[in-house]
């Protein structure tokens, strides 16, 4: 085949002078020109590292009691600094446990959020695309989880199985799937009218590419924002569960433990329940300013909004 | 001339308000001696029984008793209070088609029957004697024979100084003065009876005036001394040991337990500072309880070595213990148990800590105990208002007890005998049992006699005692005159 | 001294930056228009002239464009300086604009009714006298049943009809100034005729200022009084009607006109010879669609025949040219040929099986050798796709045909061969021109090397210099590789120049079909002897 | 239509009825309810008679098929806590949590829908900041805090308002505006999101050639585009307040159906349980249908496809 045809209607173009960036330093340099999202993604670094090393280097002070300072006060310097955030009802440091506390909850509230995010999303796809039963049935069973009370489900897991983590992470992921199903699912009804998705069938694409080609990438920001704010709840609703029982007991901690640890302090020791809901707050802001951040990085019409610098 | 309206704060609302219920607290709180009466009062201070709708009594023989009823007493339903009536209760309350607490707790293997001699005297007649019928009389709220027979009711109907008005589930309780009261007329006239179980916003009615009255708020909330009162609420908390598993089958092992907690340090932080060391079971109200004993110091370094030489010995101290708590028992229990499990912990106990729903916990407490258990130190928490130790006794420590983690033929014998004796031989007798486990076999861990805090509006001038654990006569409440 | 013309655009510069550079879009343009004038903007594919328009209307996003220079001057006010609130009492009311790609440009969930009416009403009218209103103009745009259709939704019209949609909005007001980017490029040539009639007597009527967009000499001829040809973002040139398109003195607008679809005469398309089975064969394929159907309500539905009982064939290495009135089934049989929409009735045959019957795997299979271009370019692109993911799709699809090496390789020699760079493989969809677009979808359509593309309405967004290119690569690949075609087009010339078989299509019926030569030499039908009467489709004719 | 809500009624009787045989069955996998009630020292014959008297003797079928008789005349069985018909339990506090709801809703979904739009009107801009923190704030704040503090603030410091408990108007504020709080802040977000994305479509551009003010922009012409999430999300909240209002039952006094349920899995009150769900559910199934009905009339193309 010849190619004879000249390239035509090209608008001129100015090379810049040097390489073009790699799509890495691209993104590097966006997220540094978005203060907010850099110091969310800060933020979240420092986290990271307490969920990593927080345990091993803090454990025992975050587990030595000391009756004495009982709900001792924050900012007070004739203590040592492990104290700055004050002490809980047993005279433990707030700001150990935290730190301590990190690895349990982002392990807890992360693996249940991707989980409940990862199967109410793919089933929603599912429902969303496919008509008839099994749309009808997913969304009768999402319905029928939405009305199941989340107590009893936690105490019938309690009795069925071994206590622990797992069971925690599969009570919540379950009781929170029905929300990112008929999300996705709302989405993908009007999605799958589009034409590129009638394009990509016409091509022969299988359902499960047009899915995860086409719809789930258009779907993804409302749905990892919604996984960001999901986080703040599971971490406090996990902390219901460990009172039945099920789940992180002590000596072990989460964030959503000492908050409620703190419930019956708040008229006299705000402290206690203040700083671990304070991060709760936090880690939940900044995983949301990051991911705003992402959804406008990974969408093309939006992306000239961390490209250019604002001259 | 119109008296004055209270509202009173509890911390849970009630499910029924039937009469043959009052020994519960939600319920009796509310309709005790307030709405219904009993032929018998107790007097905790000073361990006796006082008459109420009976004027005196006798034993007439081993099984039998005899009451004199007072006379002239009506119910709000307008019947007379007679023999019948009181044959008719006991039916009622007795009456296997309910699950009456006052049958289930007090008369339980009692095997009682009450006759009307004539129209104010009555007989009780038990199979086996029962020398403490009186104090179990005290809990046997008397109701109108219009009282339905065979389900419970919601509207209790009694000869008490107020009358019940209304229940609105969830809500509230209301009741008001009756003017055809036997007795002195209170000054309060109408009580409206809320709920709520958070106990900041409890003792926040209080203190913006509107409620007059908290009944226990926790330790932390009760910040103002003014208003903020303490009582014994006849609860003692204590650990029970699975004494016949390993290694706490080991006495050493109990007793370093023992040591290892640090009781006093718990005292002004965690539990109230004017809760009591306990040395046992039933607190100093109790018959039976024992004054003598001394509450275990702590001495970590003793309990160290008492696991070392045990463990010499061939026990196996590094077995996991489970430590078994139910959140909520009593105001930071939690705090309490997780503070436990460290101090046990630091002289070389392994502690698993498990905080249990109440029907999970239930099965860890109760027999049949679970084959293959593991050794646990439950956290239990026993009220005795009863004023006698043979509730308590019987069922904590004889071989065929529910809760009985021992079994041991000298205190069965002990238990058997003090609940067939009487007067000065009784106390003796119990008190003997409780050294017996306290000092000989260590079968458990004792903790504290609790306390309520009470929070009491500036309006009103009162007092709490250990029996408003289970009750609150409006007729004790005194509304200072407004200057 | 102010300046009395209507509009004068002034050295206007648009540029985008871009993460591989700074694309210039529009260099440099002045152009001015009176009160009843009409000024045509001609120019290549991706010319700039729709970023230009869309200037004048405050439609280019700063940032992430960047206007570096120039005034738009309206009645001597420049509209780069005024305040928002003044821009928007301009919009609709006094300059109004016609949008190239009218699916996207309607409301997805509004009525079309409401839509038009809404224009009037945001400048005062009220409601009711702007609902009659809009379905008065929905009349007189050619949409019949204009009191049922207004409470229609965009999706149910046809690309023609959507057009003209637009068009009734636009109008509405009789702004003084009207832009219309390719307000005619989907419509069919009695229509066409219809629409620019109208368009013509509001301008005789109120004075209307006019700058129509469109690639179709046809069109320029007929309406305008100046034109300026763009390329590059730049004018190359401009001048009165006449002189410019007797004498172009720009070698591009020389290339322009030379490249007129029939200007030297058609080529003769043989038909291949017919196979023993035909590779496509429709029997009596129907199509009903169901007007709204009305909440709480079980009473009848009203019924669109979009395709009733069509019936043909078509052989390997043959084309078959459909033509006919915008809103007569076009696009429907051709969605039913591609399997995406099932008929109502008949059967449709590919290589001697059943579509309708296929297994889901025999589909694929199929699905392979049958490509399509869609009416709807920019709709039928993933905007969150590069071209490079966009054009390598088929290949992701179905798997063996080009090892994945070659993709990169591949995708930049199709993109060459469609009149595009290799550079463009990395821009996203919406960084290109309507006519761009149309091309990147012909290029995906090409990857596969199917034996049978269905081309609706694919080059009607191309320049003519383009599109004679195009058609050229389209005919060399018949040729070559016996590619067969359903080429589905309002633009008689091109389709007499490409097809080896014409059918006709009228109010969902097929009313004549047959050979190029016959249809066109000898129409039997009243519509076809009124649409090629219309189209004035004479060898030579235009440049006389 | 009509067909429609036939169709779909009929699917969500079918799956009541699984979730009711599930919660029916699994909750009796939960233990005994017998000495939750009865004393410590209850003797195995008072067991038994306990047993007797609620049917929990029978074999699980058994007493499912007694269930089943029971629904069918209405009755649903004698809650052991109140020892009167679930029914007429639950019934009373359904009420409150409904007017919960209904209070609330409206209130999250418009304060919602106007902040986040206006906050997608300028991504990044000084609205959008501010909306954005304080609705991030608002949807991870714990209630029972908010509530308490709340309490402690405008009640004992302020003395504005009432500490807890129902009756006048005054008394609802407190509560509604805690109920309102994680919703708010979680729709605002969402409302956000997908505002962006439909601001940039291409018929807001044509709705700006027409003329059309930006207030009509977003709140007419956007809006309606994106609102298929947002339903969706506001009727799980939805389905949350009608699930029960846990933290505000308990710290204002609210005899709403959050606690009742609470306390009856813990007290493993089967019959209110499953009355309470059977409720709740009904209420949830018909807020979901609801939900479809008004994502066909947001959108054309879905009542069309
Ligand atoms: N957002 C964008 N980013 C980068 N380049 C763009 C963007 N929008 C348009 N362009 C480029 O600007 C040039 C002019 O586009 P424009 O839409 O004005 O072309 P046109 O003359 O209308 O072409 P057509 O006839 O094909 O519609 C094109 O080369 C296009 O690729
Ligand atoms: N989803 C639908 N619902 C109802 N009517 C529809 C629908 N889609 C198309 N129609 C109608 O069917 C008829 C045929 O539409 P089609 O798109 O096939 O026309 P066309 O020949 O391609 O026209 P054009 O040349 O304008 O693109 C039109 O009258 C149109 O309004
Ligand atoms: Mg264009
Ligand atoms: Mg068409
Ligand atoms: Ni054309």
């Amino acid at each position: 085949m010849r190619s004879s045809i000249h390239a035509s209607g090209t608008a001129e173009m100015a090379r810049p002078a040097q390489a073009t960036p790699s799509a890495l330093r691209d993104i590097v340099s966006s997220l540094l020109r978005d203060k907010v999202a850099l110091v969310s993604a800060a933020f979240l670094a420092i986290v990271l590292v307490c969920v990593a090393l927080g345990p091993t280097l803090l454990a025992d002070q975050a587990r030595a009691m000391n009756l004495m300072q009982r709900n001792a006060a924050p900012f007070s310097f004739d203590r040592p600094w492990l104290y700055i955030l004050g002490a809980d009802a047993l005279g433990r440091s707030v700001l150990a446990r935290i730190i301590v506390a990190s690895q349990n909850t982002i392990l807890i509230a992360g693996t249940a959020v991707l989980t409940s995010l990862v199967v109410g999303g793919a089933l929603g796809l599912v429902a969303g695309f496919k008509e008839g039963a099994v749309s009808a049935i997913l969304l009768r069973l999402a319905d029928a989880i939405m009305s199941f009370p989340s107590l009893l489900l936690a105490v019938i897991v309690l009795f069925v199985f071994e206590p622990g983590v797992a069971n925690v992470i599969l009570v919540l992921a379950i009781s929170r799937v029905p929300i990112f199903l008929r999300t996705v699912r709302a989405e993908v009804l009007e999605l799958k009218e589009r034409l590129f998705v009638t394009s990509a069938r016409a091509m022969g694409a299988s359902t499960w590419r047009i899915l995860f080609r086409h719809v789930a990438p258009m779907v993804l920001p409302t749905v990892i924002n919604l996984a960001a704010l999901e986080m703040a709840f599971v971490m406090l609703v996990e902390s219901g569960l460990s009172f039945l029982g099920i789940g992180i007991q002590p000596p072990e901690i989460t964030w959503g433990l000492m908050v409620s640890d703190g419930r019956n302090y708040i008229g006299s020791a705000w402290w206690v329940a203040f700083w671990p809901g304070l991060v709760i707050m936090l880690v939940t802001m900044s995983l949301n300013l990051f991911s705003n951040w992402l959804r406008v990085v990974t969408d093309p019409v939006e992306r000239w909004r961390l490209q250019t610098s604002a001259e | 001339q119109s008296g004055d309206a209270v509202t009173i704060v509890l911390p849970g609302g009630p499910d029924r308000l039937d009469p043959c219920e009052t020994p519960r607290s939600v319920i009796g709180r509310i309709i005790k001696q307030n709405v219904v009466e009993t032929l018998v009062e107790l007097d905790y201070a000073k361990q006796t029984t006082i008459p109420r709708l009976a004027e005196s009594w006798e034993q007439t023989s081993p099984t039998t008793w005899r009451f004199n009823l007072r006379k002239g007493v009506k119910f709000h339903d307008g019947t007379p209070f007679d023999a019948a009536s009181v044959v008719y209760s006991l039916e009622r309350t007795l009456d296997p088609k309910l699950t009456c607490i006052t049958r289930t707790k007090y008369f339980g293997g009692v095997d009682i029957t009450a006759r009307a001699i004539d129209e104010n005297t009555v007989e009780f007649m038990t199979k086996t004697p029962m020398p403490i019928l009186p104090t179990l009389l005290a809990q046997l709220a008397i109701a109108s024979a219009k009282t339905p027979k065979g389900e419970y009711t919601t509207e209790p109907i009694g000869t008490g100084p107020y009358d019940f008005v209304s229940w609105t589930q969830g809500e509230n309780v209301k009741i008001k003065r009756f003017d055809g009261y036997w007795g002195e007329k209170p000054k309060i006239e109408d009580a409206t009876y809320v709920w709520r179980s958070e106990s900041s916003v409890a003792a926040a009615m209080v203190e913006t005036g509107e409620a007059d009255l908290a009944f226990s708020i926790a330790p932390q909330d009760a910040t103002n001394p003014e208003t903020d009162k303490v009582y014994p609420n006849s609860d003692s908390a204590m650990f029970r040991l699975s004494a016949d598993i390993p290694p706490l089958n080991d006495i050493r092992v109990r007793k370093a337990l023992n040591l290892a907690i640090d009781r006093k340090a718990f005292l002004g932080s965690v539990i109230s500072d004017k809760a009591e060391l306990a040395t046992q079971q039933v607190g100093p109200s109790v018959l039976g309880h024992n004054p003598n004993l001394v509450p275990w110091p702590y001495d970590p370094e003793q309990a160290k070595a008492l696991l070392a030489e045990a463990k010499a010995a061939g026990v196996p101290v590094d077995t996991e213990i489970r430590m078994i708590g139910r959140p909520g028992m009593f105001a930071n229990s939690n705090e309490f148990v997780e503070a436990a499990a460290e101090m046990l912990r630091a002289v070389g106990f392994k502690i698993k800590l498990d905080n249990l729903e109440m029907t999970q916990w239930l099965e860890a407490a109760n027999k049949p105990f679970a084959a293959g258990r593991q050794a646990n130190a439950l956290l239990t928490m026993h009220d005795n208002n009863s004023g006698d130790a043979q509730f308590t006794a019987f069922f904590k420590y004889h071989s065929d007890g529910r809760q009985s983690e021992i079994h041991d033929a000298k205190v069965d014998k002990l238990i058997t005998d003090a609940g067939m004796a009487s007067g000065e031989e009784r106390a003796k007798l119990y008190q003997e049992t409780f050294r017996y486990i306290y000092e000989d076999l260590v079968a458990d861990a004792p903790l504290f006699h609790m306390v309520n805090y009470m929070r009491v509006g500036k309006r009103i001038d009162f007092t709490p005692t250990i029996a408003n654990a289970v009750e609150l006569q409006l007729a004790k409440l005194v509304v200072k005159s407004p200057s | 001294m102010p300046d009395t013309r209507l509009l004068k655009v002034q050295n206007l510069s648009i540029q985008f930056p871009t993460r591989k550079g700074i694309v210039h879009a529009v260099n440099d343009v002045s152009w001015t228009v009176d009160r009843g004038e009409t000024l045509a903007i001609l120019g290549e594919s991706g010319s700039g002239k729709s970023v230009s328009a869309s200037a004048v209307m405050n439609l280019v996003d700063t940032p992430p464009a960047v206007i570096s220079s120039g005034q738009i001057l309206f009645r001597g006010q420049d509209l780069l300086k005024a305040s928002a609130e003044d821009r928007r009492l301009v919009n609709g009311k006094s300059i109004s604009m016609i949008f190239q790609d009218p699916l996207a440009a309607l409301n997805p969930v509004y009525p079309i009714g409401w839509q038009i009416a809404e224009t009037m009403r945001v400048h005062g009218i009220d409601a009711d006298t702007a609902r009659r209103r809009a379905i008065d103009l929905l009349g007189r745009v050619g949409i019949s049943d204009p009191e049922r259709r207004a409470r229609d939704y965009p999706h149910q019209f046809s690309g023609g009809q959507r057009q003209r949609i637009m068009i009734a909005s636009a109008i509405a007001l009789q702004p003084d100034l009207l832009i219309a980017d390719e307000p005619t490029s989907a419509l069919d040539v009695t229509v066409q005729a219809q629409v620019l009639d109208l368009m013509k007597e509001l301008q005789r009527d109120s004075g209307m200022g006019m700058v129509i967009i469109t690639h179709d000499l046809g069109v320029v001829e007929k309406v305008a009084d100046k034109v300026v040809v763009m390329q590059g973002g730049r004018i190359v040139e401009a001048g009165p009607v006449a002189k410019v398109l007797s004498q172009p003195s720009h070698p591009y607008t020389q290339r322009l006109l030379d490249a007129v679809p029939g200007r030297h005469g058609f080529s003769v398309n043989e038909a291949a010879e017919a196979g023993p089975t035909p590779l496509l064969e429709v029997r009596n394929v129907s199509k009903v669609y169901f007007g709204r159907p009305k909440l709480f309500s079980s009473a009848p539905q009203p019924q669109v025949k979009a395709v009733d009982d069509a019936s043909f064939k078509l052989s390997r290495g043959a084309t078959l040219g459909i033509v006919g009135e915008s809103g007569s089934g076009k696009s429907t049989l051709a969605r039913m040929l591609l399997g995406l929409d099932t008929p109502t009735a008949g059967s449709i045959d590919f290589d001697g099986k059943d579509l309708l019957k296929l297994s889901a795997a025999e589909t694929f299979k199929v699905r392979r050798r049958v490509q399509f271009v869609f009416q709807d370019p920019t709709a039928s692109l993933n905007p969150r796709m590069t071209i490079q993911q966009i054009v390598s799709e088929p290949w992701a699809i179905h798997a063996g045909v080009l090892p994945r090496q070659q993709w990169r390789e591949r995708v930049a020699e199709l993109l060459e061969k469609v009149g595009l760079l290799p550079d463009h493989a990395e821009r996203y969809p919406h960084q290109f021109s309507g006519g761009q677009r149309q091309r990147i979808a012909i290029a995906r359509s090409l990857a596969l090397q199917p034996e049978l593309i269905v081309c609706d309405e694919a080059v009607s967004a191309l320049d003519v210099s383009i599109q004679a290119q195009i058609i050229d690569l389209l005919k060399e690949l018949r040729r070559d590789m016996g590619l067969s075609y359903i080429f589905i087009a309002h633009d008689l010339a091109l389709v007499r120049d490409f097809a080896t078989s014409v059918i006709v299509m009228y109010q969902g019926k097929i009313v004549e079909q047959g050979p190029t030569e016959q249809v066109y030499g000898k129409p039997q039908h009243d519509y076809t002897r009124r649409l090629l009467a219309a189209s004035e489709v004479q060898p030579g004719a235009l440049a006389a | 239509m009509g067909n429609f809500i036939f169709k779909r009624s009929l699917q969500s009787v079918l799956s009541l009825a699984l979730l009711i045989i599930l919660v029916f069955f699994l909750a009796r996998f939960t233990g005994s309810p017998a000495d939750l009630y009865l004393p410590l020292d209850a003797t195995e014959e008072m067991r038994d008679q306990f047993n007797q008297r609620f049917g929990f003797d029978d074999p699980v079928y058994v007493q499912f098929f007694r269930f089943l008789g029971g629904l069918l005349q209405f009755d649903l069985g004698e809650s052991i806590q109140y020892s009167k018909p679930a029914v007429e339990v639950v019934l009373q506090a359904f009420p409150t949590t409904l007017m919960l709801a209904a209070i609330t809703m409206p209130i999250v979904i418009a304060v919602a829908i106007v902040t986040g739009s206006l906050a997608a009107f300028r991504p990044g801009g000084l609205f959008d900041r501010i909306a954005s923190l304080i609705s991030l704030i608002g949807a991870s704040t714990p209630n029972f805090w908010v509530a308490i503090v709340g309490v402690i603030v405008f009640a004992v410091w302020l003395r504005v308002l009432p500490t807890s408990g129902t009756g006048t108007p005054w008394h609802w504020v407190l509560p509604v505006a805690v109920l309102c709080l994680r919703p708010t802040g979680v729709l605002v977000q969402v409302v956000r999101s997908s505002m962006i994305t439909a601001l940039s479509s291409a018929y807001v551009k044509t709705a700006r050639a027409k003329g059309v003010r930006a207030r009509a922009i977003v709140f007419v012409h956007a809006l309606r585009n994106a609102l298929l999430p947002v339903i969706t999300v506001a009727s799980d909240q939805a389905a949350g307040i009608v699930n029960g209002a846990v933290i505000v039952e308990t710290v204002f006094g609210f005899p709403g159906i959050g606690k009742l349920m609470i306390d009856s899995v813990l007290l493993r009150d089967f019959a209110v349980i499953q009355a309470a769900v059977l409720v709740t559910a009904l209420a949830v199934f018909i807020i979901n249908i609801v939900v479809d009905i008004t994502y066909a009339l947001v959108d054309p193309r879905i009542r069309h496809s």
